[in-house]
């Protein structure tokens, strides 16, 4: 099969999607021309013109406002924010209004939009540009949250958030933005809520998100030349979670690692932990549950510093031998 | 009633040449709202209420006028003083009592309250409970509007201390650009919840801003309903010819306290009673329609009877409805 | 001692505060004449002018930016954010300014402000107006996150937020404020990241915060009717957190109960779960570590739902009998 | 340069009547930024600095012309295209460029970069990452001005795009309405990163939106140095002697792209060209004195040496310099 990459992805299912249902327009700052900060509109003006692709003013309160009433009334916005870091500025449209406007109005709207955050560290833009805040909105209910690691899975789920009735947090990951895998050409769905098992194993369950799916692969990989049997589960949803596949590993495995980028302190993770340790897989448990979460610290914009803040292939690696106390 | 209110007043009611019927109509809201907002005060003092709730006694002319020109279709976002706007704009007394009485025959079936009252059926979005939150929204509604070519105006309700949330400022701009059929309505009434406007801004008038989108702007006096119609009917129809936005000051005031819990140390009682004594937009509407012959004083009265029996039907209705069942908890919460 | 309510020690905390150091000075909506919101600046105007006690224009975004600019630059200030629910709107200031500016520029700043956040439901407020989102502060490195439980905390507490010279989040109750209990006249502070034993007990561990921590109590007592030894942990610093104090406690009892207001998903209390889960306390525990928050719900209007959506002292009973499989 | 442009330059020069030694100086400091920002861009090229990073060139008379009624206590905000701003106020360019180069002897230890260069000692409050941000902070250092008696005045720098974002008008009103020492100084260098203002909003002038906070505003040529001294200097006496807030805008261009990733397909190649040759602060500024005879060409010559020397150094000092160790991680998180 073909191989493109995770922008691509995401904009091949923008483009699908916009083809089939014209309601589906997009909205950001510097989405025309420019493409984006990151590339992902590149030319879909040319396609579907300024008014579908409509490039906004520096306005995030505005433009997150504006797509959620446009979502209520009968439209179905994708909304970029540029840097996921400045959804702070859009949370009020998003925290109390989008998730929480059908329940206020006892079920009488809905708010079909998809809110695009580029996020996470790795490219030297430091502490402002470089946040992974994605649990602040699991902590949301009404809102849903999407976080996928590779472009096939990109695809399929953005088309599947754009359909969703409800306000979803697409979680992308701007080092993954060039990550090639393959992904079919027509459009597909991949429901939102269902876990993928990245790997198989036996040994040790590692739950991991976001770009942490790839480093527990590779370290998974690492850890079968020393005979460990190593499983990764990625949620690709938070919210809602798959919490069968989860439990099911950890009851088969006993041993658990749970891999996030964000702030190890409050990070989604600490979700996944909480869930096992109040469940009945609590009693498969051989050993605790670990964590591996980003440094308690602003991102640094010194290369070995942002890279000591958050985990990397080898930290999997030790945390693994650590589960099997070797 | 001064006689310089009473001669713009009389003026208009000429110029704007409306029916009979829809005036009647008008005077009815306005006393149906007066009515609505006594009322809810009782219930809050028998405790039938809990919460908050913000009343808008004294600033009915505001909320009929501004929806008089305004179709089914069309929408309006509101605020936290909600309830005027949306009896106005047609939103049904029984099902807000309800919902004030948090039972499930209620807008919200309970969920929401006063803040939150909505009304998609009659175009009403919604009141909010986050101060200028209906500006961004009502031009995303409008955007939609636009975008559809469906041809409703939205008209945004918001009040003098919104106008310094950056939301204001973000959708202001945002509509002008994109050039969206939407009418911004600030209800001035000289205070936010204690803060006075005149301190709060270091302006004439909130009207002056419109300048900074390009928006034309005007300031009325929204205590005389056929001012607030006439300059809002002008908005709408540029709105509804693709003539953009219009930012609309209408000054007025609220007779009550922000809140149930508002001693209102920062105004006067003075003040206070020369607003209710020569400033009451139902006396001044009253007086125009007796003066031009549209009403008596026995339709007054017998509009009011309608009004009162109005509302205790609706409270009966409320008061009679059930609460909501406790697994309504974990619904309406996801599509 | 002369008991006083929570508001008052938070009025009397401030005022003390003020007459001490003349940096101090409050800033706010409305807490002026009308003495905010809850009534909690009440009179404060009218000894320390309007100066130091700022009315400000509606303007979450402005006010809290001012307050961080103060603070880098000599003062000290307290902000009140009228419902902590409007915080959405001064995100940024917290959150990419204050929080990380001592990082971001190497250590050359400081920003000693308190922010104060009336948080919680049971006031029937609804969806907008009820929220507990201190989670997300603790889940940004460079704030503190403060959550009093009673008058006497919250004066001691509040004294050593404002006295601390990073940015505190100070999260009040509003169910809380009308509650007396003895408090000090003279000014003392309660230093920030220790816990307090609120009771002490053999057989169960709960560890609640805010609100929850009364109702842990109240639980307590009835389960002690039943035989059942409970020991409550208020950790009443979230950031920094007391950990040693949580481990000890879990040690001891070997079972956990972690209840809290927010919202269930990704509340502060799944980092006190994670924290024993991958701790060695681990090796202690004879159960599940159990959790209760909130509702996976925006918080309802009418009474009986906005109770159902949160912890009632029942729950509490119920889920440590559950803990002892009673 | 055309005659209508020297024309003002050179009238202003008089008017003015600056010291030939702060005129070299100020000559010598935008030399020193647009070599700063060349230099810089090789190092990206060479793939020395990672991450991202804007550059000011063409925009010097700004940065240079705006700091110049400063005193070393005034303060200033600034943005993330903030290196201009920096040097202006008298930062050090060789921790400048440490910082850049990620080691531990620039200004943030090696943890900020581009966006985050600060200078607590000669009043440079901070580069900011997130647009507008540095408004609602200048307010607040204003504020602590004004409360401490301290007698600084605050400047805050921020682009064209930056007036469309809520923190802008709240911070204005709040500036306004507590009447604080502060100068808003909009560089309108026409775009955001891709967007044109002309089509992000719909006003002729940001300078208008001044009105709307009772803040006195004017539009002033950005690249004639000697136009931002007379404007901001009296800006900053009126702040200076209590009378509050001013809004002003400069029109300037950026030459380079927004970052180093922009190819630049908003504008056309030609009106970059025709800013280039006909509207460069630096050029514009040097005939100016060459006219007016306070330097001559070799002066000119020697200014652009010592700067290139001083980057030179600046770069030698930086590469040099140590990286941060890894346990600099968790430190300066808390106080
Ligand atoms: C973002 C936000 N800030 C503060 C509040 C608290 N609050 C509710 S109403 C109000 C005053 C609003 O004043 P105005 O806009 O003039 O409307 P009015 O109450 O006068 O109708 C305030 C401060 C809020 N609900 N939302
Ligand atoms: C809140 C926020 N939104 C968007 C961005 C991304 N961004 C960085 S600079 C910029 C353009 C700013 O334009 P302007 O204010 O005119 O400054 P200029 O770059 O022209 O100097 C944008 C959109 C950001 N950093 N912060
Ligand atoms: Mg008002
Ligand atoms: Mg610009």
């Amino acid at each position: 099969m073909r191989e493109i990459s995770y922008s691509e992805a995401v904009r091949e299912s923008m483009s699908q999607m916009m083809r089939e249902d014209e309601d589906v327009y997009i909205l950001g700052e510097d989405i025309g021309v420019y493409g984006g900060a990151f590339g992902v509109t590149s030319g879909m003006i040319d396609e579907f013109g300024p008014e579908r692709v409509r490039i906004t003013p520096i306005s995030e309160a505005a433009i997150s406002g504006c797509a959620v009433g446009s979502a209520m009334t009968g439209m179905r916005p994708i909304l970029e924010i540029q840097f996921s870091d400045f959804v702070v500025i859009a949370m009020d449209n998003i925290v109390n209004q989008a998730a929480k406007m059908r329940y206020m109005f006892g079920g009488k709207a809905k708010v079909p939009m998809v809110v695009r955050l580029p996020s996470g560290s790795g490219a030297g833009f430091a502490a402002q540009h470089s946040q992974s805040l994605e649990a602040w909105m699991t902590h949301i209910p009404g809102l849903k949250v999407v976080q996928p690691s590779n472009a096939y899975d990109a695809k399929g789920l953005l088309a599947a958030a754009i359909k969703d009735d409800n306000p979803v947090m697409f979680y992308e990951h701007k080092m993954l933005y060039n990550v090639k895998s393959e992904v079919p050409e027509e459009l597909y769905e991949i429901p939102l809520g269902v876990a993928d098992i990245k790997r198989e194993g036996k040994d040790v369950t590692i739950i991991a998100t976001g770009l942490m799916v790839n480093r527990a692969l590779e370290a998974a990989e690492q850890l079968a030349a020393e005979g460990i049997d190593v499983e990764v589960i990625d949620p690709r949803t938070l919210v809602p979670l798959d919490e069968k596949a989860i439990l099911q590993s950890v009851k088969k495995t006993g041993r658990v690692l749970v891999a996030y980028e964000a702030v190890k302190r409050n990070g989604f993770g600490t979700e996944i932990v909480s869930l096992i340790a109040e469940s009945d897989a609590f009693d498969y448990l051989d050993a605790p549950i670990l964590r591996l979460g980003g440094a308690e610290a602003p991102i640094p914009y010194n290369p070995e510093l942002e890279k000591a803040a958050i985990p990397q292939v080898h930290d999997i690696y030790q945390k693994c031998l650590e589960l099997l106390n070797r | 009633m001064s006689n310089q209110l009473k001669g713009v007043s009389n003026q208009l009611i000429n110029e704007l040449n409306l029916e009979k019927h829809d005036l009647t109509k008008m005077m009815y809201d306005m006393i149906l709202i007066r009515k609505f907002e006594e009322n809810l005060k009782q219930l809050y003092q028998q405790g039938k209420i809990h919460g908050t709730m913000h009343l808008c006694i004294g600033q009915e002319a505001t909320a009929v006028g501004a929806c008089f020109p305004l179709t089914k279709e069309d929408k309006i976002t509101s605020t936290h003083r909600g309830h005027g706007h949306s009896i106005a704009k047609g939103t049904d007394v029984n099902k807000m009592v309800a919902e004030l009485l948090g039972k499930v025959t209620g807008y919200c079936k309970g969920k929401g309250g006063s803040m939150h009252i909505a009304d998609m059926e009659v175009g009403n979005l919604g009141a909010n409970g986050i101060v200028a939150a209906g500006l961004p929204l009502g031009t995303g509604a409008a955007l939609t509007s636009q975008m559809k070519k469906l041809g409703y105006v939205v008209l945004c309700f918001f009040g003098d201390g919104a106008t310094n949330e950056g939301a204001f400022h973000e959708s202001l701009n945002l509509a002008s650009v994109w050039n969206l059929p939407i009418v911004f309505f600030c209800e001035n009434n000289l205070y936010g919840m204690s803060g006075s406007i005149k301190e709060m801004t270091n302006i004439e008038s909130i009207a002056v801003r419109g300048a900074s989108y390009g928006i034309p702007s005007e300031t009325i006096d929204g205590n005389d309903i056929l001012e607030v119609i006439k300059a809002t009917t002008a908005a709408v129809e540029r709105a509804r010819h693709n003539n953009g936005p219009t930012l609309i000051e209408a000054n007025t005031y609220r007779w009550e306290g922000h809140s149930r819990s508002d001693a209102r140390k920062y105004r006067t009682r003075e003040e206070e009673k020369e607003w209710k004594k020569s400033n009451d937009p139902i006396e001044r509407f009253k007086t125009v329609l007796l003066e031009n012959g549209i009403i008596t004083e026995d339709d007054f009265a017998e509009l009011n009877e309608k009004a009162i029996k109005q509302i205790q039907d609706a409270v009966e209705f409320a008061e009679s409805s059930e609460s909501p069942s406790l697994d309504t908890l974990m619904t309406d919460i996801y599509v």
